[in-house]
């Protein structure tokens, strides 16, 4: 038997008694494209911070790889193969998207840092930096700043900087969100072009490229899994029309 | 036994004086997200105030009202001249609110000298109080009663007016407010001015205890930080709970251990915030 | 290095060479001297206001700690200059890597306020310790020290010392600027969440950039304590700190100059404009306005930005 | 009268054309006196009125010392260490001063110790630090006022053989001025029969004193305190609120009661005792003069901080007199002023022991109200009191500075 690429349990976490997460459970295979919806404030993207460590639950455990990460750091979970992008562009805007990139790098290097040496003699990491806008379409753009991008690059550039960590599983949220019709190709294009080895789970509201690239779907509400299934199992269900139409 | 009354009563009285001193400046922090490094000069600038209205024989509360009054104003222009460009550069802010502090602090010396100045507590306030054969001073009691008084206005302001809803809306999420039609310009110079205010009356309710002198700036500036930090910024409760905890250790700690008088504030200080980042009540400072 | 940075570095250099030519007197040179020892200071406070986005406002431990070393060495146990200077520096080193644990317990606010606590405390075991410290007297220290071969007693071969080591400061902080490290550094005061999510440890980047700042703190502190051939609680109080954290905003926080540019002009209105002008507190305030005002990110970025567009 | 810095900039670029062609002073060469005081910050209060002090004993003079003109330079020294020996070098090295008068702050006179020896800098100083006149004295270093436990030594006495107080609690700044002259008392009150016992220190920063005024004692005959600034004024005023005004009697040291917060104390000053080396109210022709031009110019009571220049300046004027007027021979400036015995200054006689520090009267006073306002009465004159009191010179120097701790305290209570 397999084992998961993400298995989460009962997880459960409230803010000053405020539930954000009410008793999760979610297991995603690996290789698998998973899409997670719901209204705005479900909890979607509280159930991203807690994969990713930003804070711990109350109760329950995540485990991945097989591996418990309940209470681990962000950066061990990284290591074992985690990777992120975020809404919110989370970039580095006084420097140049190759420096984002191999800030990225350097991240999943482990030890990290080590090198005292000026960045600019690290020669194979920049390479590989490099590398990585490449793959999204920005080999031209590495040497500008974010700040003198446009917004479309830069949602790019948030995925290169998750790509290049070669993760195994991949927490994207929302990476379509503000995008013009033209730069969701891309995106879109960029997003079937990742390999089955990465595992994805993705926030999106883009419904129509959304559901064309996920396997299962998971609706959630009010922190809680509302029904999980297929495209079509999910579309037909009435507890959709009513998570989203209010009942 | 008559130690632990008086240096309870000593630790209240100071309490009181600490939570006029810095319900102004956690209000300001909460708020604008402004470190008003100027507080201890504006404080300052309520007791010299104070005084000079008080040697004119005004009444004392009128004089404190007064002196509110100027400070606030002076708080108001303040905002509205330096800090408002400022937002969000906290450096900036640090510069410019040490910069006005300088100012006042050499002014203050300029104008009234060096010498420090008396503040009279209202005459029939002043007599000790007997407590069970000990006497303790009166007017401290005022101080303190008068603090809980304006503790209570003050959550009477903001949890039941409308002024007040804005306020702690805007505390919660500064954004937020502005997105709901909310004025957070002329909100932020009514709470500088209130946060001003209460610095000047606090000057001048506290003058008959710390009197006006120079230095008094930097010595209270200090006690209006560890109060915020310890009770947690922005938050009502937090600044007043924090001002009798404050009271508290500085009376208890001077008297019990003496050793350490010079650190008696900053040491307890220090192990509440390793243990406990956020302060006792505060949410996450960042 | 290119050409250009090369030449730069020369610039800098010769500036520092030919201020002992340029100015009229030892007494100007002596303030010169100040000026340099407190942009050490600087430079060290800015790694991590600057680069670490950390506002710490107990800056001035990293002084006074390692110059009350030098003075109990040199003074109590008659250690000699190199061992009371490895001592002061590995003392003061020590001090901030365990103030460092304790002050990254939080960020922002929080920070800036244990920082301060910490230094305040310190302050307080300096005027309180008499026996070591010798309380608000301080301690005298009986002359400068003779430094492989050299005798700092006179300005100008101590004038030299101060600016061959401010040479050294900036050039290790230029390179940790370009290094790695301090890409991770600028990394985590920008993003700090990204940067966990990025695989960082971001607390230990953080307290790396703590230590680092101490032992250049502590630099400075041994010269200033070789400098006023004094010590005192004055050296640990808040505004002391106070005042290395206005050279750095003053300066330009995260530039290599700015800090230097900040030490030299306040060191300049507290010694030579007071002189001339009575209400010269009044004066620093005003120029701390005005520079903020007109230069919201400090001197040094505030400049090159006017000249930048006085050119196009 | 100070001279404003932009004509002594002018006037200046003479004096350096003259350095620089080597001429030794000219016959008719002002003596620069440079005058390290505090304007700026939380001590500028004694700062201000030492400045007061120097320009009106100028003033008094015609600005002339010995038929020599003078030319006064003030320097602020803010209160640091640091900026003290920045602008003691400014004062000599720049300014080319031929003799120092100041600073305030003993830390600050501590500071610029070693500086004034290399440089052999004359300097009277008003500081009190005990040691900068006894076991570390300097030659370049006098002082015409007192040591801090010069004036404490001789309450003392006063408390213990003529106000017969028997257990005294006494309290005082902690840091060092505080330590000293609580040492002092301490020493002397015991030596004659008193006990103390109970020590209280406030630190210096304190910011109320209501939690140390509730654990003074209740069973004791007085209570000494030895405060600087406005502590003193502000330690008095928190006796008096928690009701022990009145029922404990409180005496002062050296600058608990200066006359520079005498008014502001009001009532609750009133018959206080201090000791200290000046009295606004001691009568001679000298302080009369001078505490009237004080009124007239500055509308104040001259105390120990106006008070210590005019004597300095005293000290200075019977020294060039005994040179005939010159002032370039430091060496013999310094001697000159260190032998001088002057009888008429405002404190009264002065003159120096072989350390540098004064021997002089002590002046026991008492707060009266006298024409609608407070002054300190002198009661009793101490004559001829020097820094060891009564006790051998080499015997007390044997001993260990005075301290928070030394001499100990034996008689404590809990």
């Amino acid at each position: 038997m397999t084992v998961p690429a993400l298995q989460i349990t009962q997880l459960a976490k409230s803010f000053g008694g405020v539930a954000a997460t009410r008793g999760v459970s979610l297991t995603i295979m690996p290789g698998e494209r998973r899409l997670l919806i719901g209204p705005n404030g479900a909890g979607k993207t509280t159930l991203f911070n807690q994969i990713a460590g930003d804070f711990l639950p109350d109760s329950g455990s995540i485990e991945l790889f097989g591996e418990t990460i309940t209470r681990l750091p962000t950066r061990k979970r990284v290591h074992m193969g985690l990777g992120r992008t975020y809404q919110v562009l989370t970039l580095f805007p006084r420097d140049t998207f190759l420096h984002n990139v191999a800030l990225s790098l350097i991240g999943s290097e482990g030890g990290g840092w080590s090198a005292w040496g000026a960045l600019k003699h690290r020669s194979a990491m920049l390479e590989q930096a490099e590398q990585a806008l490449v793959g999204v379409g920005l080999g031209q753009a590495a040497h500008r700043r974010v700040s003198e991008t446009s917004y479309g690059e830069r949602r790019r550039l948030e995925l290169a900087m998750a790509l290049a960590q070669k993760p195994r599983l991949l927490l994207l949220d929302e990476p379509l969100a503000g995008l013009s019709a033209e730069e969701r190709e891309t995106v879109r294009v960029l997003l079937e072009q990742i390999p089955r080895d990465v595992t994805i789970i993705l926030i999106e509201h883009d419904m129509d490229v959304a559901l064309a690239f996920a396997d299962q779907i998971t609706l959630l509400n009010f922190g809680q899994v509302i029904l999980e299934g297929t495209r079509a199992e999910v579309i037909a269900d009435p507890r959709t029309r009513e998570v989203y139409l209010g009942g | 036994m008559q130690f632990w009354i008086v240096q309870s009563l000593n630790s209240l009285a100071m309490g009181g004086l600490l939570f006029l001193l810095s319900a102004g400046f956690s209000l300001i922090f909460g708020l604008l997200r402004i470190p008003n490094l100027a507080h201890g000069a504006l404080f300052m600038l309520g007791a010299y105030f104070g005084a000079t209205l008080l040697a004119s024989h005004m009444n004392f509360w009128l004089a404190a009202l007064v002196s509110g009054l100027g400070v606030g104003l002076i708080g108001v222009v303040l905002e509205a001249v330096l800090l408002r460009r400022l937002a969000g550069n906290e450096q900036g802010q640090v510069l410019v609110t040490l910069g006005v502090a300088f100012i006042i602090a050499d002014l203050c010396l300029l104008t009234w000298g060096g010498d420090p100045m008396p503040l009279g507590a209202p005459r029939a306030l002043r007599p000790p109080v007997f407590i069970g054969g000990f006497a303790f001073p009166g007017y401290r009691l005022v101080v303190l009663g008068f603090a809980l008084v304006c503790a209570l206005l003050l959550w009477l302001l903001l949890e039941r007016t409308r002024l007040g809803a804005m306020i702690r809306a805007g505390v919660d999420d500064r954004e937020m407010a502005r997105s709901v039609g909310i004025p957070v310009s002329r909100l932020f110079s009514a709470v500088f001015f209130l946060g001003a205010f209460l610095a000047g009356v606090g000057g001048v309710v506290g003058g008959p205890i710390l009197s006006a002198y120079p230095g008094l700036d930097a010595d209270m500036l200090p006690l209006a930080l560890v109060v915020v930090i310890l009770g947690g910024v922005g938050s009502l409760p937090g600044a007043l709970v924090g001002s009798f905890i404050v009271g508290g250790i500085y009376n208890f700690g001077s008297a019990l251990f003496p050793d350490f008088a010079y650190v008696v504030l900053f040491l307890p200080m220090v192990v509440v915030l390793v243990i406990k980042p956020t302060g006792l009540f505060g949410r996450v400072l960042r | 290095m290119t050409g250009r940075q090369l030449a730069a570095w020369a610039l800098v250099a010769l500036a520092l060479a030919v201020v002992p030519v340029l100015l009229p007197s030892a007494f100007y040179l002596g303030i010169a001297t100040h000026a340099l020892i407190f942009a050490i200071m600087a430079l060290s406070l800015n790694i991590l206001i600057g680069h670490g986005g950390m506002t710490s406002l107990g800056h001035a431990v990293y002084l006074g700690v390692p110059a009350y070393g030098v003075a109990v060495m040199t003074m109590q146990l008659g250690w000699s200059p190199v061992p009371t200077i490895l001592f002061a520096l590995a003392l003061g080193t020590a001090t901030a890597a365990l103030f460092g644990v304790l002050a990254l317990r939080a960020s922002g606010l929080g920070f800036l306020m244990i920082t301060l606590a910490l230094g305040q405390v310190m302050w307080g075991a300096a005027y309180r310790w008499v026996g070591l410290t010798g309380g608000d007297n301080g301690i005298r220290l009986s002359g400068r020290p003779t430094l492989f071969g050299i005798n700092l007693t006179d300005a100008v071969p101590f004038y030299i010392f101060v600016a061959l080591i401010l040479f050294m400061a900036l050039f290790c902080l230029w390179q940790l600027d370009r290094s790695a490290f301090g890409a991770c550094l600028r990394g985590t005061r920008d993003q700090p969440r990204r940067m966990r999510m990025l695989g960082h440890d971001v607390w230990r980047i953080r307290w790396t950039a703590f230590v680092l700042a101490g032992f250049w703190g502590s630099v400075s502190g041994v010269l200033y304590c070789y400098d006023y051939q004094y010590v005192s609680p004055a050296a640990l109080s808040l505004p002391q700190s106070a005042e290395a954290l206005l050279m750095v905003v003053l300066g330009g926080a995260g530039t290599l100059a700015g800090p230097v540019v900040g030490a030299i002009v306040i060191t300049a209105i507290k010694t030579i404009v007071s002189s001339y002008v009575d209400r010269w507190y009044t004066l620093l305030g005003l120029t701390f306005i005005i520079v903020v005002s007109v230069m919201p990110t400090g001197l040094v970025p505030g400049i090159a930005a006017w000249v930048k567009g006085r050119r196009a | 009268m100070a001279l404003s810095r932009r004509l002594l900039v002018q006037s200046g670029l003479g004096a350096a054309t003259v350095a620089l062609t080597g001429t030794v002073a000219r016959a008719d060469e002002p003596i620069r006196i440079g005058f390290l005081t505090v304007k700026t910050g939380p001590l500028a209060a004694g700062g201000i009125q030492m400045e007061q002090g120097m320009n009106l004993f100028l003033k008094l003079r015609g600005n002339k010392l010995a038929g020599r003109d003078v030319q006064l330079i003030v320097a602020d020294t803010a209160g640091s260490p640091a900026t003290t020996r920045t602008k003691a070098q400014e004062l000599v090295e720049r300014d080319k001063v031929h003799v120092l008068i100041g600073p305030l702050a003993a830390f600050e006179a501590l500071a610029i110790a070693d500086y004034v020896n290399t440089q052999k800098m004359p300097t009277l100083g008003v500081a009190a630090a005990d040691d900068t006149t006894q076991r570390s004295a300097s030659p370049w270093y006098a002082r015409a006022t007192a040591s801090a436990g010069q004036c404490a030594h001789a309450i003392a006495h006063y408390a213990a053989t003529e106000l017969k107080y028997k257990r005294m609690t006494i309290i005082g700044d902690d840091f060092a001025y505080g330590h000293e002259q609580n040492a002092a008392f301490l020493r002397v009150f015991e030596d004659n029969g008193g006990k103390v016992v109970q020590k209280l220190w406030p630190p210096l920063n304190a910011p109320d004193y209501g939690t140390y005024v509730s654990q003074i004692k209740n069973n004791v005959d007085a209570v000494f305190m030895s405060f600087a600034g406005s502590n003193g004024f502000r330690f008095t005023k928190a006796f008096f609120e928690y009701g022990l005004g009145g029922k404990i009697p409180l005496i002062g040291g050296m600058t608990a009661m200066d006359e520079a917060i005498l008014q502001q104390t009001g009532e609750d000053a009133v018959g206080i005792v201090s000791a200290n080396w000046y009295s606004a109210a001691y009568d001679n022709p000298a302080n009369k003069e001078f505490v009237a031009g004080m009124q007239r110019d500055y509308k104040i009571d001259p105390g120990y901080y106006a008070a210590g220049p005019a004597v300095a300046g005293a000290v200075l004027e019977a020294g060039m007199k005994a040179l005939g007027g010159r002032f370039d021979d430091r060496e013999a400036l310094m001697k000159a002023m260190r032998t001088a015995v002057i009888t008429d200054s405002v404190r009264g006689p002065v003159k120096f022991d072989d350390r540098g520090n004064a021997i002089g009267n002590i002046y026991i006073r008492k707060v009266e109200k006298k024409g609608g306002k407070n002054v300190n009465t002198v009661i009793k004159t101490y004559p001829d009191v020097s820094q060891f009191w009564t006790y051998a010179e080499a015997e007390f120097l044997a001993k260990p500075v005075y301290s928070r701790d030394y001499p100990p305290a034996k008689n404590l209570e809990n």
